[in-house]
């Protein structure tokens, strides 16, 4: 994708990240002149995903989480990767309600949460190698103009 | 994330102030319980009114406190919901077991 | 140096990510419990590097500016790297009012605040490689402990 | 960033809202130096009561004002200067070609 302004960012898989990652996703998308709305559904997205890369992806170990945004126009292009467990039934783990850690209260919505707050969704995994998680928004604001 | 507390009652009133993700989860949870158990807590209302940010780890804690209370005979209330938590409490089919109300007086009322 | 917690983040050498190179920034050091005058500090350090990368270092061009920062106890490390034009003479640079650019307005004031607002720095540079500035402060809130 | 005006005699007024850096400076620059000329302004006053954030950036529009306002015989002051902004004027030895004042009614004292 094509884009007019670019931004990445790595961290440490800890859990006070998340909402450091949050921030930062939100601070960027600013200068698409977003609704509140807008913002909440971005952080909301990228908590789920951030979240899921530190305790799916890299359960009791650190590594890193990478966060990459990509503005194009009036889209937002927010991709997510981790080089953790992965997942070895994608289907399965993009169901509403599905955990495989039921232990640690986990809902089993963050995907379905995703998919209902952005208006892409990709995910791609390997075993042992890790998940990447591509998202994109479209901003309604620029659009008027 | 702070959380206040008010006791009507057997109900006790949560208020949640600040942001609830995982980070946070953990030490609500503990102290939720710490609290629940030592006050003999029969019935639950979370008040989100100050909730600034939540992603789906909030449905695993408000869950789990439910299964915890409905054991013991009780029921559990949100009040205030914004319309973004909303949307995740309904995706989650959150009030086909918990109800939500607009403020406190309707939802003891309904204890 | 050892640390606690790390993030690093590039972007595009456009003006418009020096607001947004502060916010991260700020943001990532907020664990370490800040006072307004701290956070104000390493704003105004940052948004002079990352300027200087910008404006200096990538001249009309546009290429990556780089952050990176790493928390140990007290201490916030923060490097700031760019793949830009390099400087000649380091020590005339950092002359206060020494400036390349008088006909942007610039005031040559950026080396002398990063000094006086960071308790550590070092630049290393060199021509047509890039620059590579090296910032630490130690935060007063945390010593009492 | 944006900038608020009054005209006090010859005396501009400009208040900064906002933040001040290398990317909101060229703006200022074309929008003030355009004011400036049009409604024939003497002195000028920078009032920083709202001014959010300023790096080194900064110096250079307030410079680069002041040398055009002297040039014609017009004098340039600051007012309400936070600690940190202090901070940077004085490294740059400022206070040595404008002044500082606490507020409006001083600065206007001493045109
Ligand atoms: N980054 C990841 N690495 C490994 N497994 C993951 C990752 N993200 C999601 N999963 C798997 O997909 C499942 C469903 O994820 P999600 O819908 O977010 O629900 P939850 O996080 O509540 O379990 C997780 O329980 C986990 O097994
Ligand atoms: N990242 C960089 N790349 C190339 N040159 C730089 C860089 N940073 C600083 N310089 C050089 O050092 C000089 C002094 O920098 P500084 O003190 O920040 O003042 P100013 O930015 O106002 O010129 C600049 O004018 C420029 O020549």
């Amino acid at each position: 994708m094509e884009y007019n302004n670019y931004m990445k960012i790595e961290f440490d898989s800890k859990s006070q990240n998340e909402a450091f990652a949050r921030v930062v996703v939100a601070s960027f998308a600013s200068q698409l002149d977003p609704t509140i709305e807008e913002i909440t559904d971005i952080k909301t997205a990228v908590s789920e995903a951030v979240t899921n890369s530190i305790i799916h992806g890299y359960e009791s170990s650190t590594g890193l989480v990478t966060v990459t945004c990509k503005i194009n126009g009036n889209k937002l292009e927010i991709i997510i990767e981790d080089e953790g467990q992965g997942i070895d039934n994608v289907e399965e783990a993009m169901q509403p309600l599905f955990t495989s850690k039921p232990q640690l209260e986990r809902s089993g919505m963050g995907f379905t949460v995703m998919e209902t707050f952005m208006d892409e969704i990709e995910v791609y995994s390997e075993l042992k190698k890790g998940t990447t998680i591509r998202m994109v928004k479209k901003f309604k604001s620029l659009n008027v103009e | 994330m702070q959380l206040q507390y008010e006791m009507v009652d057997h109900t006790l009133i949560v208020k949640f102030d600040g942001e609830l993700d995982h980070h946070s989860a953990e030490n609500i949870r503990t102290e939720l319980d710490d609290v629940i158990s030592q006050r003999r807590v029969k019935n639950l209302i979370f008040d989100l009114n100050e909730m600034r940010f939540m992603d789906s780890s909030g449905i695993g804690v408000i869950i789990g406190r439910y299964k915890n209370i409905s054991k013991l005979g009780g029921k559990v209330s949100v009040i205030h919901v914004t319309d973004s938590i909303d949307k995740i409490f309904n995706l989650a089919g959150l009030y086909n077991i918990i109800s939500k109300h607009n403020n406190k007086s309707e939802a003891l009322n309904c204890m």
